[in-house]
């Protein structure tokens, strides 16, 4: 059967309630970055979908590439402020940081 | 519609309002620790309006109602805000009381010796914003003077004041902002809704407000005005203060020192009912018209609730702050019926009842330096101890009760006078009021001065001279406009009989 | 793509941070991170040339200089003034700050190249016309913002700042991606002009338009911390080293909001060309933020009542702020939008001076809790005094700037009928005053401990004094400001 | 400004003037400033007896004269000062000047040596100066006014001795009480002025004579009006404070409490009468009866001389308001003249007695004066037998006039012969107590010993006053009878000619049919001065008039007929009341303690003064105090509370745990406050510090605002 | 095109390995789990054409940032502890808040009429893409340039170990 704009736009739906969930649920604050990363694919493959079906003009693409750049650029800076967090705290898990008043 | 005297353009007043800010400037640079310049700064900084008082009240003209010595100048032009001040009938009297009371509390205030650069310097700061609210024409004007006031106020308690001072002050400060809140959005509600008869857009200038041809179509439907009405009122039920409103008033009184307390009775309260009468009424008469019943009943309420509670109280301070919630409940009474007697009754009484306020708290002032304590029952059998300060305080006190002869009684009697044809219940069952009054302040006089000598207090000093320089001024007032009120009606008549004028059977 | 060299004048504010950017890596690199003073001087000269350019640049009509991406009108350019502004006072308080400067702190000079690059981000936020752009210029801002949230390295609570700046920001970015991925297959375009044309010819389902306009609008909320996209802002702004909380809630905020107004008062708002505003017929935003702006007010003002942390208080405070300007934004007139703009540039002075009062107090006191504020008005009575301006006028209370600016929300609100918000935004008010007054109550009412001045840096108080003075004298006279605003909305709106 | 008016404003300022300078000056002054008042006065009393001279030759009662300023003057509203001298004001001014004068030269004596000498004589110049004002101003606010500056007056003079607790209650209690009439009188005044349009005496009895003010409203102004004198003229149920006003000097109860500021409300209902409707006066004549007679039963129990003169008082003014509620204007004022003298002249000789007692004022320690002080014994029984009634006394005629008068009303309105019968019996216990007061101090053994070899006759400050007043008590009544017709009253008063209280014609088959009438000549010949003292002494016990009227009954004018039966009755009434008094005081045939223990219930009663003090003490003043209190913490607890409660609500929401704020809490927490602290409790648990709850926040944030748009705008 | 049955093959690969990163207790798994789910995104965009983006996917997602991930997991778990596992936390609210979210955007997808256009050849992208960056995308793609240099000061600065000498 013909793969549609709709299927794409699930798979994606999917992959974004995925990572919400991780974002949410998860206490390893590098798991929690995966989840980031898992929707902005998500929203990569959206723009990709998109610019395919509807948009029929590259744009779509070009978004997700700087998508890929953005991630890129988190995840550096996130992956070095966890580092950063497990020298002073010894832990990596989110809510054993907490040393800030109520 | 309040016209323009012709050939306005005098500086005066602005010279009486911003004179004690340049003298608050002018100590603030001066060194800390040099107590006795600050004091005689800040007296010489408070004669100059005094001295401008004198030059209004000879020069101010009795036979018009309209509105003198004014002066208009474009302040933020694009949004036609106007530095635009003028005196009339209304606030004449207003600005002279200022400008006495502020001259005798720094007087007063002379043994204040904590931080007493700040205390001189806000003090002029708080006359500075009282003249501006009296003479202000302009409704932003006003509004911005309005709230000036208020910040010297709330650190004058919150420093120099009693031991609650920091509740008492805080909660002064939480209470009118909230009401002049109100009154900033009927403001703008105003501003946007009267069209200025020369440029055609919105205006603050209050006269126009007053003329209701200006007045756009929104703001012709009754229940908007009526709304209107309310939300100005609160916010000068506050100040007066007004029943459900006044719990301010005693906290504040008991923690504020005493010169402090004096301007705040003598003075602030008067914001509220001079609001009334120089906003709320003119603007919006047919609303003034129908709130009248509820005003008249609620100015009863004021007078019977407040001598009530004074009866009951141990602290002389809060005794007379309730005094002044039952005098100003005479105010309100008057403004709410529209005839000659009842308003220039209640105008009157807005004066009177500065004065003779002003004297009780100087009073108490005076025995709280010397006992360091407040409690009635507390002392006892003073007279025989201290002659010359009982009799002082007896001419405070029957003042206070309305006692003929004094000016407390002139005002009371022409709000009855006028009170009675309008509403005869309301005004009877306020007239116990008289019957209360005259309760508690002799049961206080006896608990106070006469009986046996309190043995603590055998060897109290009498009042020493300056004490009475600061009260003798206006003992004479209050005995001169008890005897021969004359001189201070024929300034309020004019502009009363304009503005009842105004307003709709 | 009509890149004209002559229009690329107008980019020079920009081009001259980038450089300024550089030019700190390089004189940090030069002076291997010891003399951080040289570098504070190339960036207060970079930010001086650009401020300059400005003024000299001052575009009376829409550019587009780099295609439709990113557009420079006088709707920018007022930004731009805010920005150079905010950039330059932090510049100078963050030299004197203990928590930045310190003598255990090292790497000081590469503080003051964030600081670049982070005004640059900023402009640029304020010129971005396309939800691409958008992206990218909130990422720049974000991710230097996560540095700087961190930047006292062994500090714990910076750390623990940054890392919740961080994975916060990480989330919003994606959401926002995700919205804007669903916008552009509404419209098929990413330019914002576009994204109105498109929604105004497709017959576009409401729902998808509402989940993607709100998911965008998490990420420009997460930027101007509005609930419910404000959880980070207490933690940071409490954790951060106090000159970055301040460039926080005066730089990044200011520019959210020109982002926010420049996306929906063009992508999904019809102009009339004569100011005049009308909602596309898919859906009614205004009334969805006027929620989001009553929450955001009562619930910054209530939680920052129980604060004795005089930061965390601000904190709270500047998300009770955010939530006034909002009461501006919803209105779809004009009066509305140029409250806005004055209100963001009063409250930068008003908040940057308040946090520099605390900086200066931080420097000696080495804490910002309320108690030891006790006595403050006379050890040190010029601070107090200022500081006293600072919370009369966050308070809004007349002689002081914070009052006209309400005073131009308050009027717009009530120009447009919309009633329960003036009187929430009113009450609001009455409720900050208690814990601004709290601070003046600790600082006059309760005696000090001891006795003696603190000894604060004279440059310290002169700044102080430097902006105390306008949140006082724009109290009195304010016409001129009034006017800057107002003209740099005419294109937006007009155009 | 006619002469009379330029005397009459002298003769007010004149006390002013001594009160200023003895209240400044006086302790710098020689005699520390005692001579000022005596001095002033002194000219007062001739200017005033100069002004008495002119309407003795005028001879007409309606004439007056009047002068009047602008005080107030408000668009239409007019409040004028002014002057009214008539007949009545002549009198009045005689008779306030003449006791002050004589009270200032008793007090020299009396009062010597007293640490506030000074302040004492400038209060006494500031009383009579607010009395003159009352009697002279000529519009009822002026009136008003003098009136409180009087009960001001009496305040600090009751409160002299204000060391003592009693005092400092008594004066008090006096001010309160006035307060109380004065506050219905006030409302009186409105509500003339607000029917009338104006204040002016003859204004307002145009205004009432053309009946713009009638019916129901009239009537409750005329008892409203009223109030005011059974305030001032302590007349039941306003009558407590004038006992306990005792407390002040004797010389002080003398003036005031006898016969001036309590005489003030019998003028003020003789000066307005025409504002009184025939209901009005009917209210008026039953309360002047009923305070007759239940002060005389509560007079013979009183052990303090002074109370037992008080209550008296408090007895011979209800007879004064009676006699003008009944009609008889002039009878009423003629009434308080001679009244105004011989209970003078009674306060005075107590306080002479007390002055040599030591200040005792209890009886029991007194008894047998009469040999150690013969003049004050002498004027005593003198001012005795006058206020008894006994012919030819000045308070025969003057009572016999009430009595007339009284009878004349029972007459006119038929049923109504209840006042005449209270005046008769409470004519017959005045006769009783006095006596009973005469024979316990003069008659008798000394009871206390020591105290009586101290007693001494006063100097001549003391017996100067007593004798001159007994001379008037004995002269002022005039003669009329045996073919002399001294009446010289009608000169200056006379009864309204109000046609309506002429009513029904006389039934003659009455109880007092028995009576045959005397006709009295009416001649008016003048006979000069009474103070031309021609002291005529007494005409021995009873003299009966013994010519019979020749005209038969019918057609006779009814007040001769009336005159006639009220002579007899009266002068039967007080030969019962002095037989009765002697045969207990004197003869001792009647044990007054076996009738005591025969009747306990009554004497109880009466020795509490009926308890009217502790019922109000329980109802009006404990019930008042209870309101305050309620009102003073329905305020702190309640409406603070619920502003701390307001104020609150925002602190509590925020879940302050104690700290510097703890006292803004301390407020009633009300259940809004309960809500709003658990809203308050989700912000902070939101702001946990784990970033999980912030992430939850956020998207269920998200997922609210999508369902609230969809609830709101189903598209 | 391309039969279903592939696309739902790799579209099963990416959802599978996404739920791996999501539930799974030890961190390496999750990672490897990422890397399964950026292939399988990768697969897509080759059906949908998008061929430069497929290489830069691969290239730059993959090969960098999945690197760093596990670099930064191997780098911040201690030895000593075994604990590798991770428990959820609140999963129960967090399982409520994805269904939410999934349920929303599907019924968004579903009720949406989305213009739906029948997709024409796949070109090759590269060169477009080339003449892109270099004139619509100039300004981003510089500005990407400046953020990417910005993320590495910023991770350098925020990861240097404490200065040892310390000259002045």
């Amino acid at each position: 059967m013909e793969i549609g704009l709709n299927h794409y736009l699930t798979l994606s739906a999917v992959l974004f309630s995925l990572g919400v969930f991780t974002v949410l649920s998860r206490r390893h604050a590098i798991v929690i970055l995966m989840g980031v990363e898992l929707i902005l694919n998500a929203a990569a493959l959206n723009f990709v979908a998109f610019s395919r079906f509807v948009a029929e003009n590259l744009d779509g693409q070009l978004v997700a590439v700087f998508i890929i750049v953005i991630a890129a650029a988190e995840a550096a800076v996130a992956l070095a402020i966890v580092l950063a967090i497990f020298r002073n705290f010894q832990t990596v898990y989110v809510d054993q940081v907490d040393r800030l008043q109520r | 519609m309040l016209a323009l005297e012709s050939g306005g353009g005098s500086s005066l007043l602005t010279w009486m309002t911003f004179l004690p800010l340049v003298g608050a400037i002018v100590i603030t640079l001066l060194p800390g620790k040099a107590r006795e310049l600050h004091r005689t700064v800040a007296l010489v900084t408070a004669a100059g309006p005094l001295v401008l008082a004198v030059k209004l009240f000879t020069s101010f003209d009795r036979g018009t109602a309209d509105i003198q010595l004014w002066q208009q100048v474009a302040w933020i032009p694009s949004f036609n805000i106007q530095y635009f001040v003028g005196v009339d009938g209304i606030s004449v009297t207003m600005i002279l009381l200022t400008a006495f009371l502020s001259f005798l509390c720094i007087v007063a205030s002379w043994n204040i010796d904590k931080h007493t650069k700040g205390y001189f310097a806000l003090f002029l700061l708080l006359e500075t914003g009282m003249m501006g609210v009296f003479i202000a024409l302009d409704f932003f004007l006003f509004y911005v003077f309005w709230e000036i006031m208020l910040l010297p106020m709330y650190f004058l308690i919150g420093v120099w004041g009693g031991p609650r001072r920091e509740y008492a002050a805080i909660k002064f400060f939480l209470y009118t902002l909230a009401g002049s809140v109100l009154m900033l959005l009927a403001m703008i509600a105003l501003y946007l809704n009267v069209q200025d008869p020369a440029t055609g857009g919105h205006t603050f200038n209050m006269l126009h407000m007053m003329n209701q041809a200006n007045h756009g179509s929104w703001l012709l439907n009754p229940d908007i005005r009526h709304v209107l009405f309310l939300g100005l009122f609160i916010g000068f039920a506050i100040k007066v203060p007004i029943f459900p409103f006044h719990t301010w008033l005693p906290d504040a009184h008991v923690e504020a020192p005493t010169a402090v307390s004096v301007i705040l009775a003598g003075v602030l309260l008067k914001m509220g009912t001079y609001g009334i009468l120089r906003i709320c009424y003119p603007m919006l008469p047919d609303a003034a018209a129908w709130f009248s019943y509820p005003l008249a009943i609620l100015g009863a309420i004021n007078i019977i609730y407040g001598a009530c509670c004074a009866m009951a109280q141990t602290d002389m301070k809060k005794l007379v702050a309730y005094s002044s919630v039952s005098h100003m409940g005479y105010v309100l009474l008057g403004l709410a019926v529209f005839n000659e007697a009842g308003m220039t009754g209640a105008v009157l009484q807005m004066f009177n009842h500065g004065t003779i306020t002003a004297m009780m708290f100087l009073m108490v002032g005076v025995i709280y330096d010397r006992a360091h304590h407040r409690e009635i029952n507390g002392f006892g059998g003073l007279g025989m101890v201290m002659p010359r300060y009982t009799s002082m305080f007896s001419l405070a006190l029957f003042a206070a009760l309305g006692l003929p002869g004094l000016s407390g009684f002139v005002g009371e009697a022409l709000v009855f006078v006028g009170a009675f044809e309008v509403y005869r219940t309301v005004t009877i069952i306020s007239g116990l009021g008289i019957i209360i009054g005259a309760a508690y302040v002799l049961w206080m006089l006896q608990r106070v001065f006469l009986g046996p000598l309190n043995e603590k207090y055998t060897e109290l000093p009498e009042i020493t001279t300056r004490e009475l320089v600061s009260v003798v001024p206006i003992a004479v007032l209050v005995i001169l406009f008890g005897v021969y009120p004359p001189p201070l009606i024929n300034m309020i008549k004019q502009s009363l009989l304009h503005l009842i004028a105004q307003i709709p059977a | 793509m009509n890149f004209t060299w002559s229009d690329a004048a107008y980019f020079w504010p920009e081009a001259i941070m980038a450089l300024t950017f550089i030019a700190c890596v390089l004189t940090d690199l030069v002076t291997r991170g010891r003399r951080h003073g040289v570098t504070l001087s190339v960036l207060i000269a970079g930010t001086v040339v650009s401020l300059a350019m400005t003024v000299i640049k001052a575009p009376e009509a829409s550019h587009y200089v780099f295609g439709q991406m990113v557009v420079i009108d006088p709707f920018a350019h007022f930004f731009r003034y805010v920005f150079l502004f905010v950039t330059l006072v932090t510049a100078v308080f963050s030299y004197s700050s203990r928590e930045i400067m310190g003598k255990d702190r090292e790497n000081q000079g590469e503080y003051y190249s964030f600081l670049a690059v982070m005004c640059f981000g900023m402009m640029v936020m304020a010129e971005a016309n396309d939800l691409l752009m958008l992206a990218l210029s909130i990422e720049l801002v974000s991710i230097t913002s996560y540095i700087m949230a961190g930047y006292a390295r062994f500090s714990l609570r910076s750390t623990e700042a940054s890392l919740k700046y961080v994975l916060w920001g990480a989330m919003s970015s994606g959401v926002m991606l995700y919205g804007a991925s669903i916008l552009y297959g509404l419209t098929g375009a990413t330019g914002f002009s576009a994204i109105r044309e498109g929604l105004l010819a497709g017959s576009g389902s409401e729902l998808a338009l509402l989940v993607g306009m709100l998911f965008v609008l998490a990420g420009i909320g997460y930027k101007i911390s509005a609930v419910p996209f404000h959880f980070w802002t207490p933690d940071v702004y409490e954790g951060a080293p106090t000159p970055v909380t301040a460039l926080f809630s005066a730089g990044p905020k200011a520019a959210g909001f020109a982002l926010l107004i420049r996306f929906f008062y063009t992508s999904l708002v019809q102009t009339d060309g004569t100011g005049g505003v009308t909602l596309l017929e898919g859906i009614q935003w205004p009334w969805l933020l006027a929620i989001m702006s009553a929450v955001t007010m009562t619930w910054g003002n209530l939680a920052a009542l129980r604060q004795t942390n005089v930061k965390r208080m601000l904190a709270y405070s500047s998300i009770a702020h955010v939530g006034y300007l909002l009461m501006g934004f919803v209105l779809l007139t004009q009066a509305g939008l140029q409250a806005i703009l004055f209100y963001l540039l009063i409250y930068a002075i008003m908040n940057l001076g308040a946090f520099l009062v605390v900086i200066a107090l931080n420097n000696r006191l080495h804490s910002e809790h309320m108690d030891d504020y006790a006595g403050l008005g006379y050890r040190e009575p010029i601070l107090a005094g200022a500081m006293t301006i600072f919370l009369f006028s966050l308070t809004g209370l007349p002689p002081t700037a914070g009052f006209v600016a309400k005073f131009y929300l308050f009027a717009a609100l009530v120009d447009s009928q919309l009633w329960w918000l003036a009187l929430l935004g009113v009450l609001n008010s009455v409720i900050s005053l208690y814990y601004y007054m709290s601070i003046a109550r600790s600082m006059y009412f309760t005696p000090a401990t001891e006795t003696g001045g603190l000894g604060l840096s004279r440059a310290h108080v002169a700044l102080v004094v430097i902006l105390a003075v306008p949140t006082l004298v724009l109290g009195l006279y304010w016409s001129p400001v009034k006017a800057l605003a107002d003209s740099s909305l005419a294109f937006l709106l007009g155009g | 400004m006619d002469s009379i008016i330029q005397s009459a404003l002298i003769i007010l300022c004149l006390p002013l003037v001594s009160y200023l300078i003895t209240f400044f000056f006086g302790e710098r002054l020689p005699r520390r400033g005692d001579f000022v008042g005596v001095a002033l006065m002194g000219v007062a009393l001739l200017l005033s007896l100069r002004i008495f001279a002119h309407f003795w030759g005028v001879n007409d009662p309606t004439h007056q004269i009047e002068q009047s300023w602008n005080w107030i003057v408000i668009g239409e509203f007019r409040a004028d000062a002014g002057i009214l001298v008539d007949g009545m004001t002549a009198i009045m001014l005689v008779v306030v000047n003449l006791v002050s004068f004589l009270v200032h030269v008793f007090s020299t004596t009396y009062m010597a040596g007293d640490r506030r000498y000074s302040r004492y004589f400038a209060f006494l110049g500031w009383f009579t100066f607010s009395m003159l004002g009352i009697v002279l101003s000529n519009s009822i606010f002026f009136l008003y006014i003098f009136w409180e500056l009087v009960g001001v007056a009496s305040y600090v003079l009751i409160g002299f001795f204000f060391h003592k607790n009693s005092a400092a209650d008594a004066n008090k209690k006096a001010f309160l009480t006035n307060r109380v009439g004065d506050f219905g009188f006030w409302m009186g005044i409105l509500l003339f002025f607000t029917a009338l349009g104006s204040f002016n005496y003859n204004d307002l009895f145009a205004g009432v004579a053309a009946g713009q003010i009638s019916g129901t409203t009239l009537s409750w102004a005329g008892v409203a009006l009223f109030m005011g004198c059974v305030g001032k003229s302590a007349q039941v149920p306003l009558h407590i404070w004038l006992p306990d006003a005792m407390e002040g000097p004797t010389p002080v109860s003398a003036l005031i409490h006898a016969a001036t500021m309590v005489a003030a409300g019998v003028y003020m209902t003789a000066r307005l009468f025409p504002l009184f409707d025939p209901n009005a006066l009917m209210f008026i004549a039953y309360t002047g009866g009923v305070t007759a007679i239940f002060a005389a039963t509560i007079a013979i129990v009183q052990t303090d001389i002074k109370k037992g003169l008080a209550y008296s008082t408090i007895s011979q003014l209800g007879y004064m308001v009676m006699a003008v509620g009944a009609g008889g204007v002039m009878a009423g004022m003629f009434h308080l003249t001679t009244h105004a003298f011989f209970k003078a002249c009674l306060f005075l000789g107590s306080g002479s007695v007390i002055h040599a007692m030591h200040h005792h004022q209890e009886m029991g320690v007194m008894g047998g004066l009469r040999h150690k002080m013969p003049i004050t014994f002498a004027t005593f029984l003198i001012a005795t037998i006058a206020i008894s009634g006994v012919p030819p006394f000045a308070g025969f005629w003057s009572k016999d006039a009430v009595l007339a008068q009284a009878l004349y009303y029972g007459m006119t309105n038929p049923g109504h012969y209840l006042p005449f019968i209270m005046a008769l019996l409470a004519a017959t216990i005045t006769a009783f107590y006095m006596f009973r007061i005469v024979l316990l101090t003069f008659a008798g053994k000394p009871r206390d010993q020591k105290l009586h070899d101290h007693a001494h006759e006063g100097g001549f400050a003391l017996t100067m006053p007593l004798i001159v007043l007994a001379t008037l008590a004995v002269v002022s009544g005039g003669f009329h009878g045996f073919g002399l017709d001294l009446t010289w009253f009608d000169r200056f008063v006379a009864d309204p000619a109000s046609e309506e209280h002429a009513v029904a014609p006389v039934n003659d088959d009455g109880l007092f049919a028995l009576v045959p009438s005397a006709h009295a000549q009416d001649h008016g010949d003048d006979t000069h001065g009474d103070d031309a003292a021609h002291s005529g002494d007494g005409h021995g016990e009873v003299a009966h008039g013994d010519d019979h009227s020749d005209a038969g009954h019918g057609g006779h004018d009814l007040h001769h007929v009336a005159h006639e039966r009220a002579m007899y009755l009266s002068l039967l009434a007080a030969g019962l009341g002095i037989f009765l008094s002697f045969m207990t005081y004197y003869w001792k045939r009647i044990s007054s303690a076996r009738v005591l223990a025969a009747l306990p219930g009554v004497h109880r009663v009466l020795s509490n003064k009926y308890y009217v003090d502790e019922a109000y003490r329980d109802t009006v003043v404990a019930g008042l105090l209870n309101v305050n209190n309620l009102f003073a913490t329905f305020d702190k607890v309640v409406v603070d509370g619920i502003v701390n409660g307001v104020g609150s609500v925002t602190k509590g929401f925020a879940w302050i745990s104690g700290n510097i704020d703890r006292y803004f809490v301390d407020g009633l927490v009300n259940a809004t406050g309960e809500l709003m602290r658990a809203f308050g409790g989700v912000v902070s648990s939101v702001q946990s510090g784990r970033i999980q709850t912030y992430f939850l926040g956020l998207v269920s944030g998200l997922v609210v605002l999508v369902i609230v748009y969809r609830v709101a705008w189903p598209s | 095109m391309i039969s279903g049955l592939i696309w739902f093959l790799f579209a099963g690969v990416s959802v599978g390995s996404a739920v791996v990163v999501a539930t799974s207790k030890n961190v390496v798994h999750c990672g490897f789990g990422l890397l399964f789910t950026l292939l399988g995104v990768c697969a897509m965009y080759a059906f949908l054409g998008a061929d430069f983006l497929m290489a830069t996917q691969v290239i730059v997602y993959v090969g960098g940032i999945l690197v760093l991930v596990l670099f930064a997991v191997m780098m911040t778990h201690r030895i000593e502890s075994n604990r590798l596992r991770d428990e959820l936390v609140q999963p129960v609210a967090a399982l409520g808040a994805a269904a939410l979210v999934f349920g929303l955007s599907m019924l968004m997808i579903t009720r949406t009429a989305w213009d739906e256009k029948v997709p024409g050849e796949a070109l090759p992208t590269t060169s477009s893409f080339g003449r892109a960056f270099l004139t619509d995308y100039l300004f981003p793609f510089e500005f990407a340039s400046v953020l990417l240099l910005v993320a590495m000061m910023g991770a350098a600065l925020i990861t240097r170990e404490k200065k040892e000498e310390e000259d002045q």
